[in-house]
């Protein structure tokens, strides 16, 4: 990271650290990439792999990267305490008409959303509201999973706040299903279909109902970076604009991309969700997640999405 | 006291430190025996190994060659019935345990009661004079009465035989001679054997009924000195009698001829 | 009475110091990840004092307390064992040295696995984390004993029992408590990591989910709550030490005199 | 001695014995009562190091990993001597530090992670760092507790020919405390290979950590416990490394000497 | 040589160990001089205090009161122009260092060269009679070679003042003998003050200008004795004359009345 003359490769290039989690939409900056978007921006990407989006966060307040991609709880979570980001461009997201699609068949939900609440198939867990006083794992508390899982528990009627939820890791979550330690996971692929083919039932698709349509992952910098050097903040979203066009055209280009940053098998991320590729953000997106999140207990405070996004 | 009874017997020892090019032989082809009850002192120059022969002797340290037999067995590892002073005093007391738990450690596997246990530590403290240190540590006592614990130690375990390695180097000369007589009285009391290692030649003189010489490099038998000094012996009177005198002055030109 | 009190201060003036640097450049810059010290403690005395101190800390003591007094018994015994069998220590040596290499992040998932998340989980994860430089340490300390304590005691047919508890465990003993100290602060740092994972109590989680919700205050508060018992903890461990070494400090403190 | 000794093949023989049974207890293990779980075979993991073996992304990763932890490594040893040297010689030292160590050393690199990505980024730097900081804290308590092992004889000997601070540093305390201090090192050096990749999970430093993390998002079971048995060989040889340095250094100590004339 | 300047004087020395109700008062009022250039033997029974009292006249332990005056100034760390020789010699070699470096160790802060440093090494090693272990390590060597490194230790240091706590007590006769008349060679040659503790009383007798009889619990000085046998002495000569054994005696009857 970090401004000044040592950014310029010698073509001229300025270089961008940008940080990533790894999951599959990732594909589509690796192929934006390779199409040479962010070159006709004058930038040159260095791809620097983080655990989870929070660490991605410090990493970009810390001015130690650039750009960071983050779904829209956990920024708004670091919003929330304080830490100055700046919305610069969508990562992913839902097509529209999505949510209607999935709400009329449940059962393509699998095919938009990657994440899934799963529950022994011999369970009398049947909707959301069912899970009101149950052990619900989730991979990371206070994180995407959790709160659209309680948004879904909401909406159908149950209380959120009686629900135990328990942080586990995805694979030790399908084992813990499997063997009644939990009542419920909330998963993600290739976790979700390992767990329905171990004998777990899918009852819900939290993302889908908890989102509207729109951008859900997110690309941001620090406030201080979009203050500084607004021209590099203004290519990379540019960049990104072009990409995500280009990535929404071609989504097998993507998942071999994505494959490729992953090292895994094509087949893997195939079996994957579709994400959609939305080429800006609509700040009311963002600003209705802000609203469910303080609904929820999430957030402690009101947030003007409007603000955060860059260049407003 | 059936003197002549072999009791220990060494045949051809050889043993040495180290393997290839750097071993050295410390002591080669020593042999002699010890009959049941005797009294013998071994002297010879410092660095001879008389140590070694005397770890060897106890079966703590394997021998290279030859071997040691206790009673007709081969001595391959330290027997019961023996005990055993070490020259490194201040090395050879555990500084976690007291004077007397130092004692009392290795008389626990005795078949004996509590009382005589109990009784045995008291007297054999009481023998060396440390009678008033019991609960002290090693460390608070100074380097003769270490010593003289680890006396205490071999005594209260009432061996029947007795190994020690210049047990009283580190006492003064009224404490010395009260020892030198206790060690004449045990073994007449009990009709243990005792082989002693001492650089003091009228103490070998005074204690033995046999001195042997040994030499140096490699370590070898050179003289066995029989002394036919008359019992009880007295530290006054036996110390002027001319015989005395005469055995002194052999053993010390041996010592100064082998060094 | 002023040596008492002069020893005080000597063991707190530098705290003093850091606190005081520390207050003054916290309360002035507007860091959201550095908060000022005053918050911090505000949101120490909201968070621990004392609801959650029964129902998160002591949980969590409770688990470093058990997992740190079976790695202390397994490790001591088995380093003991490794020590004087070298039969056991040439086929173990490498197995242990492979589980120690491993990461956390692939053990958890099985210990979850083999025994689900509740306490018994994070003690024996802890427990595992802790015993091995107990292991090393006596293993090494066994090893060292002086060759003329193992002598005499070969001399005078002291049997196993007692070689172990009179001889090797006191000769090795300065370097078991050394070892011991490490496995504590493992026990410590693995007590929060124990509760990364299925966990919804306990310092470490509230600290941890802290740390991922941005609530960087409260995250600041379950680190000074750690150092707190850290030093707390160790403190108790000397004066357990001082109680079995008293023979080795004497010795040493006899020479000073 | 460079020519392989019999005891040093035995060795070599009892430790790959020992660890065969333990692959075929695992195998046992995962074909048998574990076989619905989320583990991998021995011939699935065999074929993963294999596929590994060939990649020379595998073998960077490797290097940068083993580069975190050595540097951090060296870096905690430096440190944990020096300071363990200073306190355990130094009252005045001991007592004004202790409470500031004891209140650092029970903190958790996990927890501080984030403040060190905001400080440090998520680099190789970062991972270095908390490597130091994991390793430094065994050290010093070694180290400290090894100079208290200086034997008082050999302190008044030194004392009685007024030997300069250094002299006695250099020739009574270091030898003293050596045999703790590798102690130390030995528990330090696994530790600094698990840090390592803690925080290359965490940094996305080009390091296995980040192919585990990448295992572990796909579920790739064979390629997670390839990489563990990856980790765990380095750790056996880097302590096999350790042990031989240290017999050779610790010739004199009676746990090197018992063996040579017994 | 102006035997009368006093050197070393001691004056109402006391010393204790532990505090409170476990203090334990090992020297109670103890004052004596030591004259330039002269060799003192200290007598007394075991566990009296002369070990406690060589580390206050050192400077390795501070008097709990009076006071140790080195040429008039109080001493209260070991001075520079003193060497000792330690009772507990195994301990007070390094491990880890050769019989050489061991030797060589204190040299280094001499303002000596490099040549005259080597050949003190070798002219010690030489007059204790170990010039063939120089590479071996402390270790390897027999315990009365230890104790002579010890002593080559202190004399290449070719101190003003040597002190030496019972350093021939692991060597045999013969060795003791040579070292002992080493010792008057070194002090005639190059001046030097000497403080010998010993167990032996002849040695006593025959090195001394003076014999400082302690007692024991607390250790005061019982007697001094001077001891007016002419110079050079001689082992057989010496020994043989009736003022020699008469000192003897007188030496022993003290200690047997202080013990
Ligand atoms: N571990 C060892 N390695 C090599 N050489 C050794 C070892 N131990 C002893 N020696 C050598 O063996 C010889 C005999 O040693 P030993 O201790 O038996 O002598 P000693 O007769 O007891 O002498 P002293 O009267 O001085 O105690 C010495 O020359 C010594 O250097
Ligand atoms: N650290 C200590 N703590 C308590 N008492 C001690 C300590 N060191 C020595 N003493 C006591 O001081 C007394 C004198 O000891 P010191 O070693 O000076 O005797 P010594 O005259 O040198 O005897 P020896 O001739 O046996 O060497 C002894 O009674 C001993 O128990
Ligand atoms: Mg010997
Ligand atoms: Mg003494």
């Amino acid at each position: 990271g970090g401004g000044g003359e040592e950014r310029k490769t010698e073509d001229g290039l300025t270089v961008v650290t940008v940080a990533y989690t790894p999951i599959f939409s990732v594909g589509a900056l690796q192929l934006g990439i390779d199409q040479g978007f962010f070159e006709e921006q004058g930038l040159q990407v260095e791809l620097k792999q983080v655990a989870n989006p929070p660490s991605g966060i410090a990493a970009v307040a810390g001015d130690e990267v650039d750009f960071n991609y983050t779904p829209s709880i956990p920024f708004l979570n670091a919003i929330a305490n304080g830490v100055q980001l700046e919305i610069v461009g969508a990562a992913d997201g839902y097509a529209e008409g999505t949510k209607a699609e999935v709400e009329a068949d449940p059962a393509v939900g699998l095919k938009h959303d990657d994440t899934a609440v799963v529950v022994p198939a011999s369970s009398g867990i049947e909707s959301a509201a069912d899970l009101e006083g149950k052990t619900v794992s989730v991979p990371a508390r206070g994180a995407q999973l959790e709160v659209t899982i309680a948004a879904a528990i909401e909406a159908a009627g149950g209380d959120p706040a009686k629900v135990n939820w328990i942080t586990l890791d995805f694979p030790s979550a399908v084992s813990s299903l499997k063997s009644g330690r939990v009542d419920a996971a909330g998963l993600v692929v290739p976790f979700v279909t390992q767990a329905v083919q171990a004998g777990g039932r899918i009852i819900t698709s939290p993302g889908v109902e908890f989102f509207d349509d729109g951008a859900i992952g997110l690309w941001v910098s620090s406030a201080a970076l979009a203050k500084e050097d607004p021209e590099l903040v203004k290519s990379f979203e540019a960049a990104v604009e072009a990409t995500n066009e280009y990535a929404a055209a071609h989504v097998a280009e993507a998942q071999q991309a994505a494959a490729t940053v992953l090292k895994t098998d094509l087949a893997v991320v195939q079996a994957g969700s579709v994400p959609a590729f939305p080429t800006t953000v609509d700040p009311a997106d963002v600003q209705s997640v802000a609203d469910r999140m303080k609904e929820l207990g999430y957030l402690k405070k009101d947030i003007d999405a409007a603000s955060l996004v860059f260049g407003s | 006291m059936s003197e002549r009874q072999v009791r220990l017997s060494i045949e051809g020892l050889h043993k040495g430190y180290g393997a290839g090019a750097a071993r050295k032989e410390v002591i080669s082809d020593l042999t002699f025996d010890v009959h049941a009850g005797e009294f013998v002192c071994i002297v010879g120059p410092s660095g001879a190994g008389k140590t070694t022969l005397l770890k060897c002797l106890t079966g703590l340290h394997p021998a290279s060659s030859g071997a040691v037999r206790l009673d007709g067995k081969v001595v391959d590892g330290p027997p019961r019935q023996m005990a055993l002073v070490l020259q490194e005093y201040t090395r050879s007391l555990m500084p976690w345990l007291t004077v007397e738990k130092n004692v009392r450690l290795p008389l626990a596997n005795l078949k004996i009661g509590k009382a005589e246990r109990e009784q045995r530590i008291t007297d054999a403290l009481r023998e060396v004079g440390l009678s008033d240190v019991r609960t002290s540590y090693p460390w608070q006592l100074s380097g003769g009465m270490q010593q003289r614990v680890a006396i205490a130690r071999a005594l209260a375990y009432r061996p029947e035989v007795l190994v020690m390695d210049e047990p009283f180097a580190s006492v003064d000369a009224q404490t010395r001679a009260d020892l030198e007589d206790l060690m004449l009285k045990v073994r007449q009391d009990f009709g243990i054997t005792i082989v002693l290692v001492t650089h003091d030649i009228d103490e070998a003189v005074y204690l033995s009924d046999r001195v042997v010489v040994v030499t140096k490099g490699p370590c070898t038998v050179d003289e066995i000195i029989p002394v036919e000094l008359p019992f009880p012996r007295d530290q006054i009177e036996t110390k002027s009698d001319p015989r005395f005198v005469d055995l002194r002055a052999r053993v010390f030109s041996r010592i100064k001829a082998s060094a | 009475m002023t040596r008492r009190l002069s020893l005080v201060a000597l063991e707190l003036w530098l705290p003093v110091v850091v606190l005081l640097g520390w207050w003054l450049w916290s309360a002035g810059a507007a860091e959201p990840f550095f908060p000022p010290l005053q918050e911090i403690l505000t949101r120490f005395r909201e968070m621990w004092l004392f609801e959650q101190f029964v129902s998160d800390v002591l949980p969590s003591l409770r688990n470093m307390a058990v997992g740190f007094g079976i790695a202390s018994v397994v490790g001591i015994a088995v380093g003991l064992v490794l020590a004087r069998v070298r039969l056991l220590r040439e086929a173990f040596e490498p197995l242990m040295h492979f589980v120690r290499a491993t990461p956390g992040v692939a053990l958890v998932p099985i210990f979850i696995l083999l025994l689900g998340f509740g306490p018994s989980m994070k003690i024996s994860i802890i427990a595992t984390a802790a015993v091995f430089p107990t292991i090393i340490a006596t293993m090494d300390g066994v090893r060292s004993a002086d060759p003329v304590l193992l002598d005499i005691s070969r001399a005078y047919q002291l049997n196993r029992r007692q070689r172990v508890t009179k001889v090797l465990l006191p000769s090795a003993g300065p370097q078991i408590f050394a070892g011991l100290q490490v496995s504590l602060q493992v026990a410590f740092v693995v007590m929060i990591a124990s509760e990364m994972l299925g966990s919804t109590e306990g310092i470490g989680a509230l600290t941890l989910l802290a740390q991922q919700s941005f609530a960087v205050t409260d995250m600041w508060s379950g680190i000074v709550l750690l150092g707190l018992l850290g030093y707390l903890v160790n403190l108790l461990f000397l004066l357990a030490r001082g109680r079995v070494l008293h023979w080795y400090d004497g010795a040493r403190k006899a020479a000073k005199e | 001695m460079p020519t392989l000794r019999p005891g040093t093949v035995r060795r070599y023989a009892v430790g790959t014995a020992s660890i065969a049974a333990t692959a075929l207890l695992w195998q046992w293990a995962v074909t048998g009562p574990l076989a619905d779980k989320p583990f991998a075979t021995v011939p699935e993991i065999l074929g993963k190091l294999r596929d590994f073996a060939g990649d020379p992304l595998f073998w960077s990763s490797l290097g940068e990993t083993f580069r975190v932890a050595a540097i951090g490594l060296a870096i905690s040893v430096v440190l944990g001597v020096a300071a363990g040297l200073l306190v355990g010689q130094s009252d005045l030292a001991y007592r004004s530090t202790r409470v500031l160590v004891e209140f650092l050393k029970p903190i958790p690199p996990i927890v501080i992670l984030p403040l060190l990505v905001l400080v440090l980024g998520p680099t190789g730097d970062m991972g270095i760092f908390l490597v130091a900081f994991g390793g430094v804290f065994p050290l010093i308590t070694q180290t400290a507790h090894g100079v208290h092992d200086v034997d008082p004889v050999a302190a008044e000997t030194a004392r009685s020919f007024r030997l300069t601070r250094w002299q006695r540093i250099r020739t009574l305390v270091a030898p003293t405390a050596l045999p703790f201090v590798a102690t130390g090192v030995r528990i330090s050096a696994n530790a600094a290979l698990v840090i390592a990749l803690v925080s290359e999970i965490i940094g996305g430093a080009p390091g296995l950590g980040k192919d585990l993390v990448l295992a572990q998002t796909t579920g790739d079971y064979p390629a997670i416990y390839a990489l563990v048995v990856t980790f765990g060989v380095l750790g056996v040889l880097i302590n096999s490394a350790l042990a031989a340095v240290e017999r050779r250094a610790l010739f004199w100590h009676s746990s090197v000497r018992s063996e040579v004339t017994a």
